[in-house]
């Protein structure tokens, strides 16, 4: 029995066997695209529809939510509903800008790596990449953050985002990179390359115009992933000393400083990990969605 | 019946019976202790920062010793002190032993000052510049000669950083620390180190300590450096205390927990204020529509949970030198009045550094940006770790530090140098004053009347300057399952274990 | 042959990766800010003090000369002398911390493993029902969820509210460590069970979907024989290249999840050295656990080469 | 006295809502040898699935018509009853020799765990047996074959492997799915004869699904020629070579390159009709170049030409046979 022949019975009928394998996927596409829409828009609109100063003390310390206050109040008496999506703004910005900069540097290093023939550029990129990515990520941010320190400052973020932009930045190319470089030597096999490279286009134009359009939405898949990974990473750093620093509100040092009231206030610490769980779901439901592979049969 | 159910009815007996096998506590004569830093050796003349002294405190014999209210102090290894203008004669016990059954004499007392006082990487060096010499006399006789007069010698040496240790371990000491864990030390306090980790030191009761045997045979503290995490293990009986944990957190305590605090006698939360000229608070009008502005109940109430007190003058509420003059309450009114004619009339933006290791510092902030936005000056709030500050401070990298000084007892000289004084000038304030500086002298020079009256002077100078903005006295709170006999916390802020 | 090939390429990986990291962090030190000899000293002690204790730590000579330095020693097989403890051996100082994250990573790993290979298989014998559907929804918030939170909630739940579990701390020794270890672990457990669970799950789609498996029905083998022999070990093969992969990323989780839970493993190491400015340390640390990530890398090498056939003939 | 292996009665194979094969017709005879031809998509594949039971894993199912395998009826949904059926009396040869064997597993495995499942008599002496089997199928060194993994054996060895474990459970009736597809032409003509003498000496009978009439008019007694999932044409092998009555049976031989042929090669016009888009009538009438208004308006049934050769067309009387020379093919 063969694959082949099998799915040449079931193709035959295409788009009908299509239509069965991409409903599932619809489905989680748009429950995550509306979960991260969901805490996208909230961490818009609430910080408008009420403009209570994030930092504003307005009630007492470790008030249990309520109608005013549908987060409660933390350990100094802030807001913690307008502090979570006045945080959200920040985090989710962070990890776009974190994201997209290693998205596109990677890519176009992988890319132009991959289609290079000369041995030595892919050796060097490579052994380079080996080593950022067996340097442990943690300490190469605890050790930039400390040296960019909080002081140095990019216009709009907070102190802090800086330290932590720049150490992602350095560190993240180069996974981006080898997965554009795997995908390019994928395609460097493929037809439509060699016959470009026959009709004696520079490899500037290979790489521009046909490799980096077949690459990239290889490595944007991965972004996404990536993104939730830079949001938790951006969270955790508060637990070590690092990242943003209260009181600018960011999830991760709204988590850290409600730690030590879990037992009288979990709602500092637990509403703010709900918000981060509902976006980090959603996100995984779209990753799912593009990764995932068409049905396949089940064991009899 | 899912799997999912039986796999957690399976967890939660393996995690029962591995909780069942808990071990001992305080009843067998051992105390857990759960504290957020540990020396990095216990050699008394490297230990400059407040948890280590904690331990060495238990360690150390010293000449005098501490009492635990911090107005006084006792004789230690000393028999008697007689006091002088330039020279202090210290008699010592006789039969004094080392934990190894060692003699102690007059000659390890000159041995050990000499070693403190000529090791130029001696933290605490600054204790020791008044002494000229320290000679021995004969075996039990010790003699202090001074540059200057030094009525504070006593409660110096009842510090751990004059511990007396065995001359024969000065004499072999190589290029490494005294006292780095493989070769305990002898040590004729209460306790001697059993071992000595990073994560964990042991100490055991000193059978030939001269003074009166605690009772507790056994101290372990133990390195949790998150307060969050020394709560729940004190309250989940994997430790026995847990030392500086946050006051606003008492209320997850449950018996048989107890809070424990104690307000320091001689210890002061305050913003420090860059009195540089690169600072706008070069103009004490600020200084003081900031002293003015501050809400110090609020401070007390949100950041200690109204564990502390507002700090109303230059000292500790309880010190004896303490003469309030500030108020509690702020007032917007009076604040903005100081501010006309300033730069920051209409507005100005400052920059507050705050260590991101300290919660009650983070918190303080807080308030503080509040307050300050209510006479129009925004407050930049920047958090990094201690290193980091440090540099900021002595650069003169900022405008408002949420810091703090303290003693252990209540004496003058350190505290006032780290606040008003040349060695505060030299690392950050920035605030010089010569006569501020003359009358710090007198004071550390002076005793009885003679010394009120340079207080009192000092305090008006203070009033008028205002280098600083007191906020709250310094405030440390713990939980303890032990009774407060056993264990517990004093102003000196030193954990007194009998 | 294979494995020696394997081998000598990782090795040669060590060597790059310890240079690289051993200039690395000399550079990135020295840009930090914060004195070390102020750190050690305290706040208050004198400038000359500090200047003392600054020339005794080497710190007052240039980068160059500093980095050659470490870089001789480091060819020796010395990780230097600590700033903080000082005259102690970097190597024995953070000994234990490593021992301690290797083990609760260890522990980890095999939770994930006893989770995530049972649980993948099944969901993937299950799919397309609303087991599959619940299954997979779990796995994808769990993976949503990061380390540190996952060891609140677990600490809240688990230590304080139920009481099952010491509410941190560690016991110092095998095997009164297991008492301690074992909710950390499962705090790494709802990163790493979830990920293999979803790569088991996939791969025995996977194999489930390929002809062999087919063949073998039809030729009559059981079912039962045909999910342990067939799916199964075809199902584990990706998850040695995961766990491999996911290395960096465990002991990163690890560092996390030990301040959470006051475990004394690198990860307090680390905060310690970085607050003290222990430069050694930090370096020391950086080190070796950049060439454990490449010997666990090795050792993931080694077992794929030694479970597929296929390897060892290809290459 | 012949003895009916496989009786499939007007059989209709849906897979998701969609009847891909229609009406067909089938018998094997203990002995006997069937091949079935047809294009890629004219669901012969789907209906060996259905002989060796393998709708369900591709979510198809038997939607009409009637299936006894032996003295079993293969649409009852007695499970247990069907487990005894497959390997014993129906067994499969797969296609793909390499993926149709695990490639973590060492050839000696495949064997004895399938004879473990299969031959309870021979649990005892299960490597003997193992060699048996591979000395069966013409491997030589036995004993290595068993020790070695897929990827280091031949196709050609493979597939004898894919042989010996189909014959493991002495079945009744054997099904090669296009069994030589992914062989070299030297080797498949090993293959082919490996089958023909098995079928001999077991006396089993065999399914043999092949596009490649060749390989069919070697193998097989009889055959049944498939377009878009119908029996169009089936009959004695000889016969319906010779003497197609179907179009496009006719033009399936045309399309084939024959040695000593000089003319130009027929291709078939057109492409094969997809599932959902089947006309109402004959099925082959968009592509057939005899097509009329009849074929356009009703489906052929199959019609009795003589000595057992049927044919589904409505000129199926009409002089329509081809002037082909199929000496070469069929000797070949």
């Amino acid at each position: 029995m063969s694959t082949e022949i099998t799915t040449a019975d079931i193709n035959v009928p295409g788009h009908v066997a299509v239509r069965r394998q991409i409903q599932p996927r619809r489905i989680e596409l748009h429950v995550g695209v509306g979960l991260i829409l969901a805490v996208v828009v909230a961490c818009l609109v609430i910080p408008i529809l009420d403009r209570t100063d994030p930092n504003a003390l307005v009630a007492l310390p470790l008030q249990p939510p309520s109608a005013e206050h549908p987060f409660g109040t933390d350990m100094v008496g802030r807001d913690v509903f307008i502090r979570v999506f006045t945080a959200g703004r920040l985090d989710i910005a962070l990890a776009a800008l974190g994201v997209l900069v290693p998205f596109i540097s990677g890519t176009v290093i992988g890319t132009v790596v991959g289609a290079s023939r000369r041995r030595l550029v892919d050796t060097v990129t490579m052994r380079l990449t080996d080593c950022v990515i067996a340097f442990p990520f943690v300490i190469l941010v605890l050790v930039i953050v400390v040296i960019i320190g909080a002081d140095t400052r990019i216009p709009l973020l907070p102190p802090g985002a800086a330290s932590v932009l720049v150490a992602v930045w350095i560190v993240n190319w180069t996974t981006y990179a080898r997965l554009a470089r795997a995908r390019t030597h994928v395609l460097r096999q493929e037809d439509f390359i060699s016959a470009a490279r026959l009709l004696g286009f520079s490899q500037a134009r290979i790489v521009a115009r046909h490799l980096l359009p077949s690459v990239w939405p290889t490595t944007a898949t991965y972004a996404v992933a990536d993104a939730l990974v830079l949001v938790s990473l951006i969270a955790a750093l508060p637990f070590l000393g690092a990242g943003i620093q209260p009181p600018t509100p960011e999830w991760g040092s709204i988590m850290y400083e409600g730690r030590g009231f879990l037992l009288q206030a979990w709602w500092i610490s637990f509403t703010t990990a709900g918000v981060l769980l509902v976006l980090g779901t959603g996100v995984m439901l779209v990753v799912d969605a593009l990764v995932s592979n068409p049905r396949r049969p089940r064991l009899p | 019946m899912s799997m999912k159910h039986k796999a957690g009815v399976l967890l939660m007996t393996v995690g029962a019976l591995l909780t069942a096998a808990a071990h001992g506590n305080a009843s067998d004569g051992t105390l857990r202790i759960g504290i957020d830093q540990f020396p990095t050796n216990l050699d008394p003349g490297q230990n400059p920062w407040q948890q280590q002294q904690a331990i060495m405190h238990l360690i150390a014999g010293t000449l005098t010793n501490q009492e635990p209210d911090g107005k006084q102090v006792t004789m230690g290894l000393a028999a008697s002190i007689e006091p002088g203008d330039k020279r202090f004669v210290v008699k010592l016990k006789p039969d004094l032993k080392f934990s190894d059954g060692s003699a102690l004499t007059a000659t390890d007392v000159v041995a050990s000052f000499n070693y403190y006082m000529n090791d130029k990487t001696n933290g605490y060096s600054y204790t020791f510049t008044p002494i000229e010499r320290v000679i021995a006399t004969d075996d039990l006789t010790v003699e202090f000669e001074l540059k200057r007069p030094y009525p504070s010698l006593p409660f110096i040496l009842a510090l751990p950083s004059s511990e007396i240790i065995p001359s024969e371990s000065i004499e072999a000491r190589g290029s490494k620390d005294l006292y780095n864990g493989d070769h305990p030390l002898p040590a004729a306090g209460p306790f001697q180190v059993q071992s000595f980790g990073q994560d964990q030191i042991t100490l055991q009761r000193n059978s030939h300590y001269a003074g009166t045997q605690p009772s507790t045979k056994t101290v372990i503290f133990k390195k949790i450096i998150d307060p969050a995490a020394r709560l729940a293990q004190v309250q989940g009986g994997e430790i026995d205390w847990a030392d500086g944990i946050s006051p606003k957190q008492v209320g997850q305590l449950s018996a048989p927990v107890e809070v424990r605090s104690a307000l320091a006698i001689n210890g002061l939360s305050f913003l420090s204020l860059n009195n540089r000229d690169s600072s706008l608070l070069s103009d004490v009008r600020i200084r003081k529509a900031i002293a003015v502005a501050i809400n110090r109940k609020q401070i007390n109430e949100v950041v200690h949970a109204g564990q502390s007190q507002p700090a109303l003058s230059l000292w500790a509420t309880a010190s004896r030198y303490s003469r309030p003059f500030l108020s509690a309450d702020p007032d917007v009114t009076r604040a903005k009045e100081l501010l006309a004619g300033t730069k920051c009339e209409n507005a100005c933006k400052l920059k507050l550094i705050t260590s991101s290791a300290s919660e009650a510092g983070g918190d303080t902030v807080i308030v503080v940006q509040q307050n300050l936005k209510a006479i129009g000056i925004e407050v930049d709030i920047v958090k990094a770790e201690g290193a980091t500050i440090n540099e900021w401070l002595t650069q003169g990298n900022f405008d408002l530090w949420a810091g703090g000084s303290f003693d252990v007892a209540d004496f003058p000289d350190g505290y006032l140098a780290w606040t008003v004084g040349q060695a505060n000038e030299a690392l950050y304030s920035g605030y010089s004053s010569s006569e501020m500086n003359r009358l710090i002298e007198q004071v550390n020079m002076t005793t009885g009347s003679e010394r009120d009256a340079a207080v009192a002077a000092l305090n008006a100078l203070f009033e008028k300057d205002l280098p600083l903005v007191p906020t709250t006295n310094i405030v440390s709170v713990s939980a303890s399952r032990v009774p407060s006999e056993i264990l517990n916390i004093s102003p000196t802020m030193y954990l007194e274990v009998r | 042959m294979l494995v020696v090939r394997t081998t000598f390429a990782r090795a040669l990986q060590i060597v790059i990766v310890g240079l690289f990291v051993t200039v690395g962090t000399n550079l990135l030190v020295r840009l930090v800010p914060g004195d070390p000899a102020r750190a050690i000293l305290g706040e208050k002690a004198s400038p000359e003090v500090v200047r003392a204790l600054r020339h005794e730590l080497g710190l007052d000579q240039p980068v160059i000369q500093q980095i050659a330095r470490s870089l001789g020693r480091l060819v020796q097989g010395d990780l230097g002398t600590s700033f903080g403890y000082r005259g102690q051996e970097v190597a024995s100082l953070i000994g234990p911390g490593l021992g301690v994250t290797a083990g609760l990573a260890a522990v980890a790993i095999a939770l994930s493993l006893v989770v995530g290979v049972p649980g993948g298989l099944w969901l993937a014998l299950v799919r397309r029902t609303e087991a599959d559907l619940i299954g997979r929804l779990g796995t994808t918030v769990l993976l949503a969820l990061p380390s540190f939170m996952a060891a609140l909630i677990l600490l809240y739940f688990v230590s304080l509210k139920l009481g099952l579990a010491p509410a941190g701390g560690w016991a110092g020794s095998w095997p009164e460590n297991a008492r301690y270890v074992w909710l950390p672990a499962l705090a790494l457990t709802t990163y790493l069970g979830p990920l293999i669970a979803r790569t088991v799950r996939q791969a025995a789609l996977d194999a489930i979907g390929q002809p062999f498996v087919e063949a073998a029905r039809a030729r009559g083998v059981p079912r039962r024989r045909i999910v342990a022999c067939h799916v199964l070990p075809n199902a584990l093969l990706p998850v040695i290249t995961l766990v491999g992969f996911n290395a960096g990323i465990l002991v990163s989780g690890a560092v996390i999840v030990e301040t959470v839970f006051a475990v004394p493993g690198l990860g307090s190491r680390l905060l310690q050295a970085m607050s003290t400015r222990d430069l050694p340390v930090m370096q020391g640390i950086a080190l070796v656990t950049a060439v454990s990530i490449v010997l666990f890398n090795l050792l993931t090498d080694l077992l794929n080469i030694a479970v597929d056939p296929r390897i060892r003939r290809t290459h | 006295m012949t003895e009916m292996l496989l009786r499939a009665s007007n059989i209709a194979i849906e897979i998701a809502g969609l009847e891909l094969v229609s009406n067909v017709d089938l018998e094997v005879d203990r002995g006997h040898s069937l091949g079935i031809v047809g294009e890629t998509g004219s669901g012969k594949s789907l209906t060996c699935r259905a002989f060796a039971g393998l709708l369900s894993p591709i979510g198809g199912r038997i939607s009409s018509g009637s299936l006894w395998v032996g003295r079993q009826d293969a649409t009852s949904p007695d499970t247990h009853a069907k487990a005894a059926l497959y390997g014993r009396v129906v067994s499969l040869v797969p296609q793909n020799s390499l993926m149709a064997l695990n490639p973590l597993m060492r050839i000696g495995t495949h064997l004895t765990e399938t004879i473990k499942a299969l031959d309870a008599d021979s649990v005892v002496q299960l490597k003997a047996r193992a060699i048996d089997l591979l000395q069966r199928v013409g491997l030589p060194d036995p004993e290595r074959i068993l020790r070695q993994y897929p990827h280091q054996l031949s196709g050609g060895m493979r597939q004898r492997v894919m042989i010996a474990l189909a014959i493991a459970g002495r079945p009744e009736l054997l099904i090669a799915d296009e069994p030589t597809t992914a062989l070299d032409v030297s080797v498949q003509k090993d293959i082919l004869e490996l089958l023909r003498r098995l079928t001999h000496e077991e006396n089993m009978a065999l399914i043999l699904i092949s596009h490649d009439l060749g390989v069919v008019a070697a193998a097989t007694q009889s055959v049944a020629v498939m377009y878009a999932g119908m029996v169009v044409e089936r009959g004695p092998t000889d016969t319906v070579l010779r003497q197609p009555r179907h179009p496009y049976t006719q033009a399936l031989l045309k399309a084939r390159p024959t040695i000593g042929h000089t003319g130009r090669l027929m291709g078939i016009p057109g492409a094969p009709a997809s599932p959902d888009t089947w006309p109402s009538g004959c099925r082959f009438a968009p592509r057939c170049p005899h097509a009329d208004n009849r074929c356009d308006a009703k489906v052929p049934t199959l019609e009795t030409i003589g000595g057992g050769h049927v044919g589904a067309c409505h000129r199926l009387h009409e002089s329509l046979v081809l002037d082909l020379s199929k000496k070469d093919l069929l000797s070949s």
